[in-house]
């Protein structure tokens, strides 16, 4: 019998202690950030889709010798690039860089491996599309966008 | 009346899962059934199942350190140290002292976001929502910090053999002990919000009775067996990476009900805390990543490495021919064998029972399915 | 008998029907898009997020703009449901919802009509509510539909009980079934509130397992059945029986001000026959705010622990209550 | 007035052809949860008629009994017993049929004679007060034993029910 | 073991048509109304837009993000996409949310079927998109996309994808179905896509 | 059984071929070679020793397959791991009923490697779609097949020497 | 039916057949301008996706069920006999309706004790039957 009350006494303790802790909640600042009208800071490393950086010295250029260490390292095989032997320049010179950012596990052992440094993630999260090839990203062509 | 006689008869059969909200993912349970009560839940696995084993054999050995991440999103980095841990085992290669206590910092905040999402997820369950919405503001806090140390908010891929990619620097020092701070100052909270709630009470204790045997019989490992009072740990039982250094707790509970396990998860919080607390503290200088071959070709032999996954005793089984590609990789994950035990824990239940057993396990279905 | 002969076509008491009526309509309809938004922007602050907030200002078209897509949603009528039944069953949900407005007293001057039975009134037409679920459950022909409403019956019996009890303590002050009289008998600031208050925390909680809300609405336990008894309903259909429960919300937090907390009664207003409604729905909205507040609060009971606690600890305490109050009323 | 006054009678057949409805359906369903309902729409009219003949207190409790408790315990009561398509097996078989009938027709032949031959006086002429607290007023003074023993032979049909139930629910390993 | 992957994978790679094709004594018109109005076309279609219900279904890792984006630090509420409703009859949108393998499925596809129309797909996450990193030689068990399933009306890459990004995706989808981008533009809007 | 060596004693007391090996090296205490005839007694000496089943493996040989059963104890550190070649007609006694766990990864082996499990309760699959049954994925091709030799470690230093240190884990 | 009665029974069917009204009004429009897409699975019963075992509507419940109706029944029985009791109750003396109400509830309280101390209301784990 006096479990039966202690009972109702605690359980209706603990269950305005949880009201009043929902209350106090209820009156403090949302913490949402407010997605298209304000942005989340994302950091540095944030690892979006790799990407062509341009060369420090010469920044009309990139850095790719297409050595094809990244396609070939890569797990998800999702990297085709091909290069091609050119008169007057010195090794080898990139001609595709094509990947498929949906089978990419973002992984980084592309950017890892790069004996030239020539690749860097993206700081992009915001890729949606109605096709899945608009994802097959040309990041030859996006370096020479840039430019 | 007289069709009470025939009572074992009036079963139905209900399908609980792939698309389940308490099943968390995609676990199918095929419940017997009698009115409200559960007589023969037999879990239907293979829904998430994604070839890890196979890809393991498939390529080269360094490719599968993305697939380590995703087996168990939820402690992805730990995953990430089983694996790293026994190649380097397998291959004699020793991670840099910074290294290793890197890893450690990075894995226990991993633990802490994973149980903070089970705290929430739990409690969702059991159908209150807005405490999981508290859980998950915390383990924000945790994905940041993670985030710009490893790039990504979930599957790192963080960790290589001889130790990690990229170095932590002062600000993380902080961020984390500024975390540190508030992570404790949200316990009470939980505590009067969620522990303290006489309904969530009623709904946990005493339901799904785990006891030592039956762990025995089953291979029960992680907070579901600290829960039957047998304070089994593999970063104490087999001490991996740096962990013998560190003060810390096993917690146990000896009911072995499902609050026991819940209360073991909450403290474990707090000892994951006291670790990455002390790992700062101790932090040693020097490099995060040892001289390791570049191509480095994985001896003949096997070897295992365990660890403490938030759910369990996490083994990786390493079986190498001598290429650079496993020749077979066997992954025990704990959720496995603690889910085998369901059947014979949940006969004879109440649905809604069920669901709390199955919150309490902390089940991630692709990490049991791999 | 009256003599006059009123040969119009529409006597005033007809249009006064009809008013009433398109008032109540608007009522029922009105509550149930302020609840929805309410619900859910509450819900979002107790939760630190802001809820709706980008449809209208503040996310307050949300719940019209809900409204009309689930009007534009494909009505689907399972193969092995029990057709008929099927396509009743919200019907017969939602149908009745507007009826106990007729009786409850907004204010003085508004109110469709006072019933000597009033009271009765209402807990009559909420029994048909009972009936719309297990029909809902049952024509479905889905498990987890039809082990909703089974327990959402068992509930709904169950809790009439200790909701009957307490009221019974209030009849036996006011001596009257009368929603206008009850009302009455509490004016200048008498709150029954005051004098029984575990009677009015026994009603409360009935009241929320008899709406089927958070703690108690295991009918719908998404963990457990998905979404209970509505499961099979599409589109319009599980719209209906969305805007019957906020309707019948509404009605059982007019019974609990009416009951206790002195209806319309309070601070004087310029025009208080009239006006005074606005104290009415201050404390209806008032009780529903609070039941948003548990409901975002409590975890969920177990349904023995549900029936249990009614059995065992409610209907005890207001059989007690029933006995105390007669013995204080004698005295 | 008057013309709420048609209204009423027009609404009063439409209670009549609801209880006929109801009945019919009760009687002529397959499924015992149609028939059920069935009977909540009979019981419905019913109360619509109560409430026609001016006593709203006897409606109420016929909806809050009737379709509310007793509908529902029925229910409960199908959802516990048989299979509700067990009820195919019971077809029209000639000697039931003609045992059915006769029974029948004794019954209504027995209740329109009474009916005929009752000398009928109007309930308000020999009352006229319905109001609820002369009902209560009844029941504390002149029918008080009868009051009392209402609640005494509730009491024994819960304890007949949980007996009956209880057994079996035993014999169940638990 | 090209050839064997393609023979196991034919089972559940019939695209809609292919099955509508199949359907017994159904009509096969999608999305035919009784009164077709132009205007009452637009409301709808606005309104459906903005009352976006997803399904409570995750498969794998991306369900996580999907959880986190309804949650408070970014709160799919703001757009009236938070109510999570468990079954299909009630929802509008299915986000497939992590891999699809070979027993799943037949489930995916009786889900999609069993929501109410009109009814929207996100394929979130890299895996739904396209096998993501299990499309791989050796493949015995993964679903290369679910397009092979049911058709697909935002693709949103990534592994797992931001929350932010599943935002994007929604926006993307409410410009599919009402012709506007929500939310209207406003002042702090950041560039868009 | 309360120690390491307790085990070895009682192991080869059944006349269990153990190998002990060095945990740094390898990640568990004890090797074992069993006869698929002394499976079923040898798991029920473990599990009256209160071991646990951790795991159990299956291995593609040239040879056959093998399957691995791995045990640990909760009371003391001792992780063995024992292999088992199948026998002729790919077939294995089940443990199901010693270890409850063992049923599951019992399926599992029989998903990914066909290899039966006599007695078993329920050997329906379990992670794959019934339709999958005679995928069995782990098999390998002809062409890659190893034997036990060529997964075995080489040790270099047979003498003098100590094989490398792989961590400070002993403290 | 005196004439009060009688608009109380007017208001009641007005209601009625406004209640009707604002319920079928909606679904008659939502079916006017709702597409229909009816693809094979559709219209099967829903059940996580998967194969369905067995009729919904052959369910059997626990013979509790019945016995918390029939508990239920039994109770509000004697609630409504109570209701005019407590309209009445301050007309007569305090020990008459005193000694009433108390028999009353005590038989009614019995109702609530008798299944209680039976074990009606414990719903204990059940070993597998099979």
């Amino acid at each position: 019998m006096k479990e039966y009350f202690a009972l109702i006494f605690t359980g209706g303790k603990s269950l305005i202690i949880g009201m009043m802790i929902t209350l106090r909640e209820l009156f403090r600042p949302v913490v949402t950030v407010q997605y298209p009208r304000e942005k989340l800071p994302i950091s540095p490393n944030y690892r979006g889709h790799t990407i062509l950086i341009r060369d420090d010295e010469k920044p009309e250029k990139h850095r790719c010798i297409s050595c094809k260490m990244c396609e070939r390292e890569c797990p998800s095989s999702c990297i085709d690039l091909a290069g091609e032997k050119r008169e007057g320049v010195k090794g080898m010179v990139l001609v595709r860089y094509q990947l498929d950012f949906t089978k990419c596990s973002l992984c980084g052992t592309c950017v890892e491996i790069c004996p030239t440094d020539a690749l860097d993630y993206s700081q992009e999260y915001r890729h949606v599309g109605f096709t899945r090839e608009e994802f097959h990203y040309d990041l030859l062509a996006m370096v020479e966008e840039e430019k | 009346m007289t069709t009470m006689a025939e009572k074992g008869e009036h079963r139905y059969v209900l399908n609980m899962g792939p698309q389940h909200p308490s099943t968390h993912g995609v676990l199918r349970v095929i419940l017997e059934m009698e009115g409200e009560y559960v007589m023969d839940p037999q879990p239907v696995l293979g829904y998430g199942h994604r070839m890890h084993e196979k890809m393991a054999e498939c390529r080269s050995w360094p490719n599968f350190l993305p697939n380590a991440a995703r087996m168990d999103y939820l402690a992805a980095l730990i995953y990430n140290h089983g694996y790293v841990g026994v190649v380097e085992r397998l291959a004699a290669i020793e991670a840099t002292p910074r290294a290793e206590y890197i890893r450690v910092i990075t894995s226990e905040l991993n633990r802490l976001q994973s149980h903070l999402l089970w705290l929430g997820v739990l409690v969702l369950d059991l159908g209150a929502f807005t405490p999981i919405m508290y859980t998950f503001e915390d383990r924000e806090k945790i994905l940041d910090i993670l985030e710009d140390v490893t790039g990504s908010r979930l599957t790192y891929c963080y960790m290589r053999v001889g130790g990690v990619v990229r170095d932590i620097d002062d600000k993380f020092i902080e961020r984390t002990r500024e975390y540190i701070k508030w992570q404790r100052s949200r316990m009470p909270m939980y505590d009067k919000l969620v522990t303290g709630n006489i309904i969530f009470r009623k709904r946990i204790e005493e339901i799904g009775e785990f006891t030592p045997d039956m762990a025995r019989r089953y291979g029960l490992t992680g907070p579901v067996l600290r829960g039957t009072g047998i304070p089994y740990d593999i970063r104490r039982a087999e001490p991996y990476s740096v962990y013998p250094e560190f003060d810390f707790d096993i917690p146990t509970e000896t009911t072995g009900d499902c609050m026991a396990s819940y209360l073991v998860r909450v403290r474990e919080i707090e000892q994951s805390l006291r670790i990455i607390e002390q790992a700062l503290d101790k932090l040693p200088d020097g490099p995060f990543m040892a001289k390791v071959p570049k191509k480095l070709k994985l001896p003949a032999g096997d070897a295992c490495y365990a660890v403490e996954s938030p759910r369990g005793e996490l083994v990786y089984h390493l079986t190498g021919d001598g290429s650079d590609t496993p020749y077979r990789m066997k992954i025990r994950v704990p959720s496995f064998s603690n889910l085998s035990l369901l059947p014979e824990l949940c006969s004879g239940m109440l649905l809604s029972d069920l669901c709390a057993c199955m919150g309490s396990l902390d089940l991630v279905i692709p990490e049991i399915d791999r | 008998m009256s003599d006059v002969m009123n040969t119009s076509l529409f006597p005033p008491e007809l249009l006064r029907i009809l008013f009433t009526l398109v008032c109540a309509i608007v009522i029922v309809f009105g509550n149930a898009v302020v609840m929805g938004y309410l619900e859910r922007k509450l819900a979002g602050r107790f939760q630190r997020r802001p809820g709706p907030m980008e449809v209208g200002w503040h996310g307050i078209l949300q719940l019209a703009v809900d409204g009309v897509k689930l009007v534009g949603k494909q009505l689907i009528v399972p193969k092995q449901a029990d057709k008929v039944l099927y396509r009743l069953a919200p019907i017969i949900s939602f149908a009745p919802a507007i009826m106990p407005l007729v009786v409850i007293p907004f204010s003085p001057k508004l109110q469709g009509r006072d019933f000597d039975v009033g009271l009765l009134f209402i807990l009559a037409v909420v029994a048909i509510n009972v009936l719309a679920i297990l029909v809902a459950g049952w024509s479905s022909n889905n498990k987890y539909s039809l082990l909703g409403a089974m327990r959402s019956v068992a509930q709904n019996v169950a809790y009439e009980i200790p909701m009957l009890l307490t009221l019974l303590s209030v009849i036996l002050v006011t001596g009257t079934f009368s929603l206008r009289g009850i009302v009455e008998a509490q004016s200048g600031g008498a709150w029954f509130i005051f004098f029984m208050p575990v009677a009015f925390l026994i009603f409360f909680a009935a009241t929320l397992a008899e709406t089927n809300r958070a703690p108690f609405d295991l009918p719908e336990a998404e963990s457990e059945l998905t979404a209970g008894f509505m499961t099979e309903f599409s589109g319009m259909g599980f719209s209906l029986f969305f805007m019957a429960e906020y309707t019948y919300m509404f009605i059982a937090c007019s019974l609990t001000v009416i009951l206790f907390l002195g209806g319309w009664s309070g601070p004087p207003l310029p025009y208080g026959e009239y006006t005074s409604a606005l104290w009415f729905f201050a404390k209806v909205y008032a009780l529903l705010l609070t039941m948003i507040w548990i409901r975002w609060t409590f975890p969920r009971v177990r349904f023995d622990q549900l029936l249990n606690f009614c059995w065992k600890y409610l209907v005890p305490f207001s059989l007690v209550h029933l006995l105390v109050t007669a013995v204080v009323v004698k005295l | 007035m008057t013309l709420y006054r048609y209204l009423a009678e027009v609404i009063f057949f439409g209670f009549i052809v609801l209880i006929l409805f109801g009945g019919l359906v009760t009687v002529w369903s397959r499924l015992l949860m149609h028939a059920v309902l069935g009977l909540a729409v009979a019981f419905i009219g019913v109360a619509g008629l109560f409430f026609h003949l001016g006593s709203p207190f006897m409606a109420m409790m016929q909806v809050l009994i009737y379709v509310g408790a007793v509908c529902v315990m029925l229910v409960f009561g199908i959802m516990v017993g048989h299979s509700p398509t067990q009820t195919d097996q019971l077809r029209w078989s000639g000697n039931n049929f003609l045992l059915a009938s006769g029974t029948c027709i004794a019954g209504f032949v027995l209740l329109t004679t009474t009916l005929i031959r009752t000398q009928w006086t109007a309930a308000t002429e020999r009352v006229g007060d319905f109001s609820m607290q002369h009902l209560g007023n009844a029941f504390l003074h002149e029918f008080v034993l009868a009051f009392e023993l209402i609640s005494v032979v509730l009491l024994i049909a819960i304890l007949g029910a949980i007996i009956i139930a209880r057994p079996s629910q035993e014999s169940d390993p638990s | 073991m090209a050839e064997e992957k393609k023979n196991l994978l034919r089972i559940h790679t019939q695209t809609e048509e292919a099955r509508r094709r199949e359907l017994d004594g159904h009509p096969p018109e999608e999305l035919d109304s009784i009164v077709h109005l132009a205007s009452v076309e637009k409301v709808l279609n606005f309104c459906r837009a903005n009352s976006l219900w997803p399904l409570t279904f995750g498969l794998s890792c991306c369900a996580i993000e999907m959880m986190v984006a309804g949650m408070a630090r970014f709160d799919l509420a703001r757009f009236g996409a938070e109510v999570f409703r468990p079954s299909p009859r009630h929802c509008d949108l299915m986000i497939v949310a992590g891999t699809v393998n070979k027993k799943m499925a037949p489930g995916v596809l009786t889900l999609y079927e069993q929501m109410a129309a009109p009814r929207y797909v996100i394929a979130l996450g890299n895996c739904a998109t396209s096998g993501g990193p299990f499309a791989v030689e050796e493949n015995y068990n993964v679903i290369e996309g679910i397009d092979r399933i049911i058709p697909v009306d935002v693709y949103v890459p990534g592994c797992p994808p931001r929350p932010e990004t599943l935002f994007e995706a929604i926006f993307k989808l409410q410009e599919k179905i009402s012709g506007k981008r929500f939310p209207i533009p406003m002042n702090k809007m950041p560039e868009g896509v | 059984m309360e120690s390491k060596d307790s085990v070895i004693a009682a192991l080869k007391k059944v006349s269990v071929k153990v190998q002990e090996v060095d945990f740094r090296q390898r990640g568990y205490d004890l090797e074992i070679m069993l006869e698929s005839g002394q499976l079923r007694a040898f798991a029920e000496l473990l599990r009256t020793g209160n071991f646990y089943l951790s795991f159990i493996s299956g291995l593609h040989l040239s040879t056959g397959i093998e399957v691995s059963y791995q045990f640990a104890n909760y009371s003391f550190p001792c992780r063995l791991l024992a292999h088992v070649a199948v026998d002729a007609d790919n077939s294995l006694p089940t443990i199901a009923d010693i270890f409850q766990g063992a049923n599951w990864h019992e399926r599992e082996t029989k998903d990914f490697y066909g290899v039966i499990f006599r007695d078993h309760p329920n050997l329906k699959p379990l992670l794959l779609a019934e339709d999958m049954e005679d995928l069995k994925p782990l098999l390998k091709k002809a062409h890659s097949l190893k034997d036990r030799d060529a997964l075995t470690r080489v040790v270099k230093n047979a003498e003098g020497n100590p094989p490398p240190a792989v961590k400070k884990e002993d403290a | 039916m005196s004439e009060s009665q009688l608009l109380d029974y007017i208001y009641v069917i007005a209601f009625l057949f406004g209640g009707i009204c604002i319920a079928v009004g909606p679904l008659i429009v939502a079916n006017l301008v709702n597409p229909t897409s009816i693809l094979k699975t559709t219209l099967d019963p829903y059940e996580c996706g998967m194969d369905i075992f067995g009729d919904a509507q052959d369910i059997r419940f626990h013979v509790s069920y019945y016995l918390y109706a029939l508990i239920f029944v039994a109770f509000a029985v004697d609630i409504l006999f109570l209701f005019p009791v407590a309209t009445a109750y301050h007309l007569v003396s305090a020990a008459h309706g005193l000694i009433v109400l108390f028999i009353f509830v005590f038989v009614l309280s019995l109702t609530v004790i008798y299944p209680w101390a039976k074990g009606v209301f414990t719903w204990p784990k059940r070993r597998k039957t099979s």
